[in-house]
């Protein structure tokens, strides 16, 4: 397998009143040639802001700290605008989470696959565009006629998630980026939209890396699952590790919290406590106040992330490399 | 600067009615226009008392007539002539339009050019003089424009008269008279008004040197009659008036030369200014014939106190009050003896001066004059012998920057002597109605004026019969000690205007009357009030009369006859 | 234990809309309801189909276009006000965002202790103590460190929380909960279901869930009470939630619960999910007469179309209203 | 316990507003002004008497903004005059904003005809230009022998309506807040509703309004005074400039220039300041223009 | 449409409160409108105020004893008529004087709207753009400092600087009376010089305002998710900038251009005055002065229709150019 896409250090903060929030803290990570990979943790943990930074979309007020991510030998945090601008929906395709806010209110849904289009030096002619941009609407199950010529806000929420899919596919990228792509959407049109990106991956080959809260929705898609806490990765490791043997505490805790329609009841736990503020981060392991494993170490030192025999990557002091520490 | 032709013309500054109708009986008539569509029988220059012949030629004064000689060869601007059925209908229509003059009885004419005017019997002397002088006498109603409704006019005007005649006898005239006039008077008026020659006619033919012509919101156009008698003689053809919109745009016009002659009031560091931004600029002031004084109600009991008043005179430093409100004004100090400061010496004596007193800026005699009348100094402020303090406001009318700017420096002067004065701004378009609701506890006003009739009976008049002492209450009729015995000053005015023709009589009554008014304070005077001309010499006009040209006391109550008179005698001509 | 706590009767809504307000939609479609004191049910369905409206109505918060609702046997149409404020409090009802159900510049503090006073009349001491036994309650804990701080300090769950304590305050005996999970973090809904049914176990609070998730349904009534499944603005499927997720019977309740995500790799990638033949949320007007579902049901005959089916006792656990799998 | 009540308030309220540095600075011009009009005129004496002689004096240290055009010092005016200009000033911006909320919020709480009423009214105060009605009011009262606080009401009466339908719209967004729902179910009443849930939340928006009304309320109240309704003062800073610009035209001669420019920059100053602080405030308090957190 | 009908006969309700509402507050004004003339006519004629008075009313046609009752009922079935009343002092309908002036009022304010707006727009959002940076800075600042600065002020310095000491600007008027009113490319020059004066003095401060509302609007749009959406689209900064922000950020500001423009007719009567433009602010000062109560209601009904039917046009225009509106 060929490693399309490599992170490494990735740290990015939000310039805020009170000081700077530590979204993402020193992530690395490397996505292989068309698999799924899911991002995983419970909301304002930074998965978002992972895929920002990755993809120089950050709000005006995040910055890059370091890290460096690479594709095709190129370092896209380094690149000039204009070449990441290529890069981006043509081969980089980002739909961002707030799909409620993504498209241009004033303009008419084939405006933007027209816009899309332009900016790319693409010459499609009128019916060509329309053409093309019905395929791609009805693959993901909406009726060209009425949505092409719709403003967004005559879209309810699922069908506006479902065209900036369309209008991620517009252009078959390699790889596509989805920030929480089902979270809004009905159980119904979720399992759907999960059934459409597994047949993309099929058809298309496209590498899909997405972003969810809801680590059920990861086990059906993804080949690999990274588990975000506080701004760090704390997990990651094949998808069928991590439901089968999850590693970290928090990884572990997760699962079980899941209701699950299939679950046991005995089982089912919520992690006690709160998320952390990625304001003022707790020290060394950012899971520790809310770990049941938490010993000494784990308040002063922050685990580095160790390779484990089992494929896991896991940064906590319970383990080092190889496995559990003795 | 936006013409070239300097070929005769002469912009001015006015105002006038807008949308225009040309109607001199409407609501603001033609506006500056009026002295240069509508020439009087005579001109009067105060100043020597000659009266110049205008659209008579010769008049004769007869005890309750006046027949006057028309000129032959006055001419309207239609080129139809001027006769004696224009002043005829003239007199008609104004009776009916303004229930005046009801002192002409009534006008007659024995031929073409001459007309008889009977007067009424309580017609003063002076009403001939305005007879001579009034605009409207003459011409403003031509027979050939008006003449349909001269029997109307007539019959509404006798009506009129009669109604007049029985209020002023104490009787009420019966009702039906009354309703009969009324809706008589209302129809003439309508048809007159609806009529207005500007809008029906598309002109305004008129009798004097002008007509207007082309008029515009913010401009307004005057081309020459051809047919005046004086046409020939016109190096000037044509007048452009600006809108007087404020002192501050006359003065920017007149600094960049927009207009060739104004009198706005203008502080002296904007006149230095004037000069040197536009050296053609000269300035003659001429007395506005009227004075600014400190007037007093007298229904508050405070101002009942001639020590008091006496006191305010003593106080106030007059000259630094002219200084401050009008540097050109003449002073009114010492004296406060009703006659207008420019004329003091024609008419009051050597002898009536040195009885009279006066009153120079002198603390110590002020406090001197309270303290005898039981007033007491506590603190800073003086308390009346009542234990109140000495406190009232001073209103002035806010529009008029000169009384405001005069009122602020009185109130200064008074309050740094230890009276406690507030100042209040009349509103706009309030002046009337305050004053005369006796809303007011002091104020800045008119005191004596001598508009209409330049002689000093019009001042005593305001002070003690008519406007002055409407506002003020001045208990005129009480009599007053004099060196001739008490005597009241109403009865005084009273006797002024019988004689008021009669120079030797009139003096005689003057002196009483100016001694009661220097003693007894009725009003302060502050200031005799001036018409500051500024004109542009030698850049686009010429000749204007030099400075002590009895020309200019014309100016008073209509500069425009003095703009009319230079270019009708051909002195005003354009620069080569 | 078998009194009655509330009841809907025949209770519909109909919308209006368009330009002339001539169009209608009818978003509830005769509803009948009971539930007893002390018990716990779910409403589920998915989005649109009438949830929220139905906890409103039921919660009194909107009227019912018709039908009626009863709060402890009392119609609510013909309750006077005196009896109406005196039940008021007793029916509670907690928000689906707990963003924005909490006033965002009043103190956790004042947001507890301001309804106490009201309701219960409580100052000074007794009124401090009572609000650090009801933060206590609810799990915000160490109550008093909360006390001056806003909800904005709070995490979603924590919100949550304080919302539902903020509904205590009235000593309610029936609290109704619009999707209170649906807004928060997947690690923190389980305690907030636990925490309701632990409201419902220890103080005998009438709970009624509304949920979308099956799963977070199943756990809610795994011990006692019932589900109900709503499609099209009416029940379609209820019972117990043995009966209901092991057996379904509706099409639609097949489909949803196979849909369900699983937490489980190897389960969820061989399942089969049945294909509708439409998603569209069905429009149904005053005058429909049909099965709500009759336009993506792969099973329907003829009569789905012009009848309307009623819930029917499959057993004494279940109920079911369809043509097709009545039987 | 009070303490960190306080505490609470000076971090939610009074913290942001002195880290923008915008509202900052606003605020530090605003208390210039204010102390001006407090102490300044027990510090700073004040000589009105006319002096020929002294007439349009370059500033200098004797006279820190020259003499006008009666030879009188401009600075010991503008302080005297601050006194009158700043308290008609806020007195008329706080009332409108008084009025303003009330009717805003009744009008954005009460429905039915009732609401549409008020509504009606706010609209009707909108639409008449305000200016000339308010000297047409002033006309009316001219007589009246008003005090401060009811020249200030009157002022206020034209300034009200645009705040009340901004309000009227913020609590009508409001109002069908949840937290507010849940107020009701708990049997909370209408004044608990209003003046904690709703009134809370309008604060610092209401604050905002109050600065920008500082504006016109200035303008206003130089017309009144003007129109005589309010006691005539020669330091009253409108009057000042209506000294400078057109009784003695101190524009038109170059002598003059300082005088209606120190006059100006005081005005101009005062209100910058109050724009200044407004713009920091909501740039504060409006989550829109903060951004993210 | 339905909608739009409700709103109509709302805003009559408000019209008719409103015109009345004015009507009883000029009437109750006290003064008298024939003033003025009695005060000339005294002072010509050296006649008594009283008698004056008398004969000014009788020469205005004003009957100082009818009732307010009939009075207002005769205004408001005339302004149904579309007749906004008579003028004491012009002797003339208000009709005349509205088609006399007003044009020229709706040609300094829409000039100067247009203006200001285009201007405003685009400074508003450069210093968006340049959010931060000292470009941004200055024009913030000076657009705020120039909100500070009181309108007739302005107008004054105006005035004075271009007109007074530079000359580059005629003083007064529309036009010079030597020109005849024409379609004339000369005529139009003269126009137009003429009208920059009073032009500027209406756009500097709305050019503050807009400006500052622009850059607002603007850096609002620009923190939008669709903005970052586009970006992240390979979209072109300069097709962003133009297609999704300013689009974006204008649109609201549209919709206030009408309603400003009925705003203005109220206000502006000052720069009207200060440099003598022929438009209706004009007479509304000088109606105010003289007291003439038949033009005073006649202007402010005007202006007060003027207000509401830009009211009414702006939520028009709103909801047809912004599908976000239009589509509820
Ligand atoms: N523009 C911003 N300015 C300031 N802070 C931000 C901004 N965007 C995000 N944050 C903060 O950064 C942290 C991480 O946010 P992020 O959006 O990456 O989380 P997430 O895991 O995607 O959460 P969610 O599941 O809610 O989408 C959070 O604490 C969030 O509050
Ligand atoms: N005020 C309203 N006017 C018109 N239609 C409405 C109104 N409120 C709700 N609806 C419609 O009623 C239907 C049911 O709405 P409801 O909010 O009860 O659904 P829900 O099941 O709670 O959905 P969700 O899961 O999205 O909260 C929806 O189609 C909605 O569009
Ligand atoms: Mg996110
Ligand atoms: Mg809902």
């Amino acid at each position: 397998m060929n490693c399309l896409l490599k992170v490494s250090n990735l740290k990015a903060i939000y310039l805020v009143r009170e000081g700077t929030i530590k979204a993402t803290d020193d992530v690395s990570f490397e996505i292989f040639e068309n698999t799924a990979a899911a991002i995983v943790g419970e909301s304002a943990s930074g998965k978002s802001t992972i895929i920002e930074a990755m993809t120089r979309t950050l709000p005006p007020n995040g910055r890059i700290l370091s890290g460096t991510v690479e594709y095709k030998g190129k370092d896209l945090l380094k690149i000039s605008e204009e070449e990441l601008r290529t890069i981006r929906w043509k081969e980089i395709a980002l739909v961002p989470q707030a799909a409620q806010q993504s498209l241009n209110p004033t303009m008419k849904i084939i405006d933007h696959f027209k816009d899309t289009i332009q900016a790319h030096g693409i010459n499609w002619n009128k019916d060509e565009l329309i053409s093309r941009a019905s395929e791609k609407i009805r693959m993901v199950r909406l009726n060209p006629e009425t949505v092409l010529n719709a403003y967004p806000m005559q879209l309810s929420g699922g069908m506006k998630q479902r065209v900036l899919i369309a209008l991620a596919l517009l252009l078959e990228p390699k790889i596509l980026i989805l920030d929480e792509p089902t979270s809004a959407l009905d159980v119904l049109t979720q399992a759907h939209i999960i059934q459409l990106l597994k047949d993309l991956k099929k058809k298309l080959n496209i590498t899909l890396i997405f972003v969810t809260h809801d680590i059920a929705v990861a086990a059906e898609l993804a080949d690999n699952i990274f588990v975000i806490y506080g701004g760090c990765l704390v997990e990651c490791s094949p998808t069928f590790e991590i439901f089968k043997n999850p590693k970290h505490p928090y990884t572990k805790g997760l699962i079980n919290s899941i209701m699950a329609i299939n679950a046991d009841m005995s089982k089912i736990k919520a992690i006690p406590g709160d998320p952390p503020s990625l304001l003022n981060p707790p020290s060394g392991c950012r899971f520790h106040p809310r770990c049941e494993h938490v010993m000494d170490i784990c308040k002063k030192v922050r685990p580095p992330l160790v390779q484990l025999s089992s494929g896991s990557k896991v940064a906590c002091h319970l383990y080092e490399e190889g496995g559990y520490r003795r | 600067a936006s013409t070239s032709s300097s070929s005769g013309e002469l912009r001015l500054a006015t105002d006038w009615p807008y949308p225009f109708h040309g109607n001199p009986f409407g609501p603001g008539a033609i506006g500056g226009a009026w002295w240069f569509a509508y020439e009087p029988f005579a001109y009067y220059i105060p100043q020597t008392g000659e009266y110049i012949p205008r659209l008579a030629e010769s008049w004769k004064i007869e005890k309750g007539k006046v027949t006057i000689n028309l000129r032959k060869n006055g001419k309207f601007s239609d080129g139809k002539p001027f006769t004696s059925k224009d002043v005829i209908t003239t007199i008609n229509l104004i009776q009916a339009m303004w229930q005046w003059p009801y002192e002409i009885e009534s006008v007659t004419a024995p031929n073409n050019y001459t007309v008889v005017f009977t007067l009424s019997k309580d017609a003063p002397q002076s009403f001939v003089h305005t007879i001579l002088t009034d605009g409207a006498m003459a011409a403003l109603a031509p027979y050939h424009v008006y003449g349909k409704w001269s029997n109307q006019a007539k019959e509404v005007a006798d009506l009129g008269k009669k109604i007049f005649a029985l209020t002023s006898q104490g009787k009420t005239p019966d009702a039906q008279l009354k309703k009969d006039y009324d809706k008589k008077a209302d129809q003439l008026r309508k048809q007159i008004n609806a009529f207005s020659p500007f809008k029906t006619l598309k002109r305004m033919p008129v009798v004097g040197s002008f007509e207007p012509t082309k008029i515009t919101q913010s401009e307004m156009v005057l081309t020459a009659n051809k047919y005046h008698w004086l046409y020939s003689k016109m190096k000037i053809r044509k007048i452009t008036f600006r809108r007087w919109s404020s002192n501050e745009f006359v003065w920017a016009s007149l600094i960049s030369g927009e207009i060739y002659a104004a009198h706005p009031n203008m502080p002296k560091d904007v006149v230095d200014q004037l000069s040197i931004l536009n050296p053609s600029l000269k300035v003659k002031t001429t007395s506005d014939l009227s004075e600014i004084a400190l007037v007093f109600n007298y229904q508050k009991p405070l101002f009942k106190d001639i020590n008091l008043r006496k006191a305010i005179a003593y106080v106030l430093d007059r000259s630094k009050i002219r200084d401050v409100a009008v540097w050109q004004a003449f002073t009114t100090a010492p004296y406060a003896h009703g006659i207008l400061k420019s004329m003091e010496s024609k008419w009051i004596t050597k002898d009536t001066m040195s009885k009279l007193t006066k009153y120079t800026t002198n603390y110590k005699l002020a406090e001197e004059i309270l303290k005898k009348a039981g007033y007491k100094k506590v603190g800073n402020t003086w308390q009346q012998p009542n234990g109140q303090p000495v406190a009232f406001t001073l209103s002035v009318y806010g529009p008029h920057n000169d009384w405001v700017l005069a009122a602020r420096e009185v109130v200064q002067q008074l309050n740094n002597f230890g009276f406690k004065v507030e100042m209040k701004l009349i509103p706009d378009g309030m002046r009337d109605q305050v004053m005369k609701s006796g809303d007011y506890e002091a104020a800045i006003e008119f005191g004596v004026a001598w508009w209409g009739y330049p002689h000093p009976y019009t001042g005593y008049q305001r002070l003690y019969q008519t406007d002055v002492y409407n506002i003020t209450k001045f208990p005129a009729k009480d009599k007053y000690a004099t060196p001739w015995g008490k005597l009241s000053p109403y009865d005084l005015t009273e006797q002024l205007r019988d004689v008021a023709q009669d120079k030797k009589k009139s003096v005689d009554v003057i002196q009483k009357l100016a001694y009661i008014t220097n003693e007894y304070l009725p009003v302060i005077p502050l200031f005799e009030k001036v018409l500051p001309i500024y004109y542009s010499d030698g850049r686009k006009v010429t000749g204007w009369p030099a400075k002590d040209d009895p020309l200019w006391s014309l100016a008073p109550g209509g500069i425009e006859r003095v703009y009319n008179l230079l270019i009708t005698t051909g002195k005003l001509v354009p620069k080569k | 234990m078998s009194e009655i706590a509330i009841t809907a009767q025949n209770v519909s809504k109909i919308y209006s809309q368009g330009l002339f307000r001539k169009k209608y939609k009818l978003v509830l479609d005769n509803i009948n309801l009971e539930v007893k004191k002390g018990d716990r049910l779910v409403i589920i369905g998915e989005s649109g189909m009438g949830k929220t409206t139905l906890a409103r109505i039921l919660a009194n918060l909107d009227a019912p276009s018709s039908g009626d609702v009863y709060w402890f046997g009392t119609s609510l149409k013909d309750v006077n006000t005196s009896e109406y404020k005196h039940l008021r409090k007793k029916v509670q009802y907690v928000h689906q965002d707990p963003y924005a159900s909490l006033h965002p510049s009043k103190t956790i503090f004042k947001i507890i202790a301001d309804p106490l006073r009201e309701c219960q009349g409580l100052t000074g001491k007794k009124l401090e103590e009572k609000v650090y036994d009801l933060l206590e309650m609810v799990g915000l804990m160490p109550p008093d460190y909360f006390f001056n701080k806003y909800p904005h300090h709070l995490s979603g769950g924590g919100r949550q929380r304080l919302a539902i304590a903020r509904a205590l305050t009235a000593q309610p005996e029936i609290l109704i909960a619009d999707e209170p999970i649906s807004m928060i973090d997947m690690s923190l809904r389980a305690a907030i279901i636990k925490l309701l049914k632990d409201l419902n176990d220890k103080h005998n609070i009438t709970v009624i869930l509304i949920l979308h998730d099956i799963g977070a349904a199943r756990y809610f009534t795994y011990e006692k009470g019932e589900i109900a499944v709503l499609y099209g603005g009416r029940i379609v499927e209820k019972g117990t939630s043995k009966e209901v997720i092991t057996r379904p019977i509706h099409p639609y309740t097949k489909v949803l619960i196979s849909s369900s995500p699983i937490a489980d790799p190897e389960l969820a990638r061989n399942r089969e999910i049945e294909q509708l033949r439409s998603y569209d949320p069905p429009v149904r007007g005053p005058e429909t007469k049909n099965c709500p579902f009759s336009h993506a049901c792969n099973y329907f005959v003829d009569k789905c179309l012009s009848v309307t089916p009623e819930l029917e006792k499959v057993n004494a656990d279940h109920y079911i209203a369809c043509h097709v799998f009545k039987d | 316990m009070k303490n960190k009540r306080f505490s609470n308030f000076f971090y939610d309220y009074i913290q942001p507003i002195l880290t923008n540095k915008k509202s900052l600075i606003g605020l530090i011009i605003l208390s210039f002004f204010i102390l001006m009009a407090t102490i300044g005129p027990l510090v700073v004496p004040l000589n009105m008497n006319s002096n020929f002689a002294e007439r349009y004096q370059k500033p200098s240290l004797k006279h820190p903004f020259g003499t006008d055009y009666f030879g009188v010092d401009i600075f010991q005016q503008i302080v005297h005059g601050s006194r009158s200009v700043i308290s008609l000033t806020l007195l008329a911006s706080l009332f409108a904003v008084i009025i303003g909320t009330i009717f805003g919020v009744a009008r954005g709480y009460i429905e039915g005809v009732a609401g549409k009423i008020l509504d009606a009214i706010i609209t009707v105060f909108l639409v008449i230009p305000s200016f000339p009605a308010l000297l047409i009011l002033a006309a009316i009262f001219t007589n009246a022998k008003l005090n401060a606080v009811e020249i200030a009401l009157l002022v206020a009466i034209w300034l009200w309506a645009p705040l009340a339908k901004q309000i009227s719209a913020q609590v009508l967004a409001i109002k069908s807040k949840e937290f507010i729902e849940a107020s009701k179910m708990l049997n909370m009443g209408l004044g608990y509703i209003l003046f904690s849930d709703i009134a809370k939340l309008l604060i610092p928006y209401i604050f905002i309004n109050f600065v920008t009304q500082i504006k016109s309320a200035m303008e206003f109240s130089i017309g009144l005074m003007f129109l005589g309704l309010a006691k005539f003062d020669p330091t009253h800073w409108g009057i000042m400039l209506n000294y400078a610009l057109y009784q003695a035209g101190a524009l038109y001669t170059p002598k003059g220039f300082h005088y209606p420019f120190f006059i100006i920059l005081n005005i101009v100053l005062l209100i910058y300041g109050g724009i200044l602080l407004a713009q920091g405030i909501e740039e504060v308090f409006n989550p829109k223009l903060r951004g993210h957190e | 449409m339905r909608y739009i009908i409700d709103r109509l006969v709302y805003l009559f309700i408000v019209l008719i409160i409103a015109i009345s509402g004015v009507f009883v507050l000029v009437n109750k004004m006290p003064g008298d409108p024939a003033y003025g003339l009695a005060v000339s006519i005294a002072q010509q004629r050296n006649m008594q105020m009283d008698q004056a008075l008398e004969i000014a009313h009788k020469i205005m046609g004003i009957d100082p004893h009818e009732s307010l009752i009939v009075r207002y009922f005769r205004f408001i079935s005339n302004l149904f008529k579309g007749n906004f009343g008579y003028s004491a002092f012009y002797q003339t309908s208000v009709n005349e004087i509205i088609a006399k002036s007003l044009p020229w009022t709706l040609f300094v304010i829409s000039l100067a709207t247009f203006v200001s707006f285009m201007v405003g727009i685009f400074m508003g959002a450069f210093a968006a753009q340049k959010r931060g940076t000292i470009i941004d800075l200055v024009i913030s600042t000076i657009s705020s400092i120039i909100q500070a600065v009181p309108p007739f002020v302005l107008a004054v310095l105006i005035l004075f600087i271009f007109a007074v000491r530079l000359r580059v600007l005629p003083i007064g008027g529309a036009y010079p009376v030597d020109v005849e009113p024409s379609f004339s490319v000369q005529f139009i020059l003269k126009v137009l010089h003429h009208a920059i004066g009073p032009m500027f003095a209406t756009a500097i401060p709305q050019m503050a305002a807009w400006t500052l509302a622009m850059r607002g609007n603007t850096s609002q749009v620009m923190e939008e998710d669709y903005i970052r959406f586009a970006q992240a689209r390979g979209l072109r900064d300069s097709v962003i900038a133009n297609k999704y922000i300013k689009n974006n950020a204008m649109l609201p500001l549209v919709a206030s251009l009408a309603i400003s423009i009925g705003y203005m007719l109220g206000g502006h009567t000052l720069v009207e005055s200060i440099f003598n433009y022929p438009g209706i602010g004009f007479y509304f000062g000088k109606a105010i002065a003289v007291r003439d109560f038949g033009l005073l209601t006649g202007l402010f009904s005007l202006i007060v229709i003027g207000v509401i039917v830009a009211t009414f046009i702006a939520e028009i225009i709103y909801a047809l150019i912004d599908p976000r509106v239009k589509l509820k």
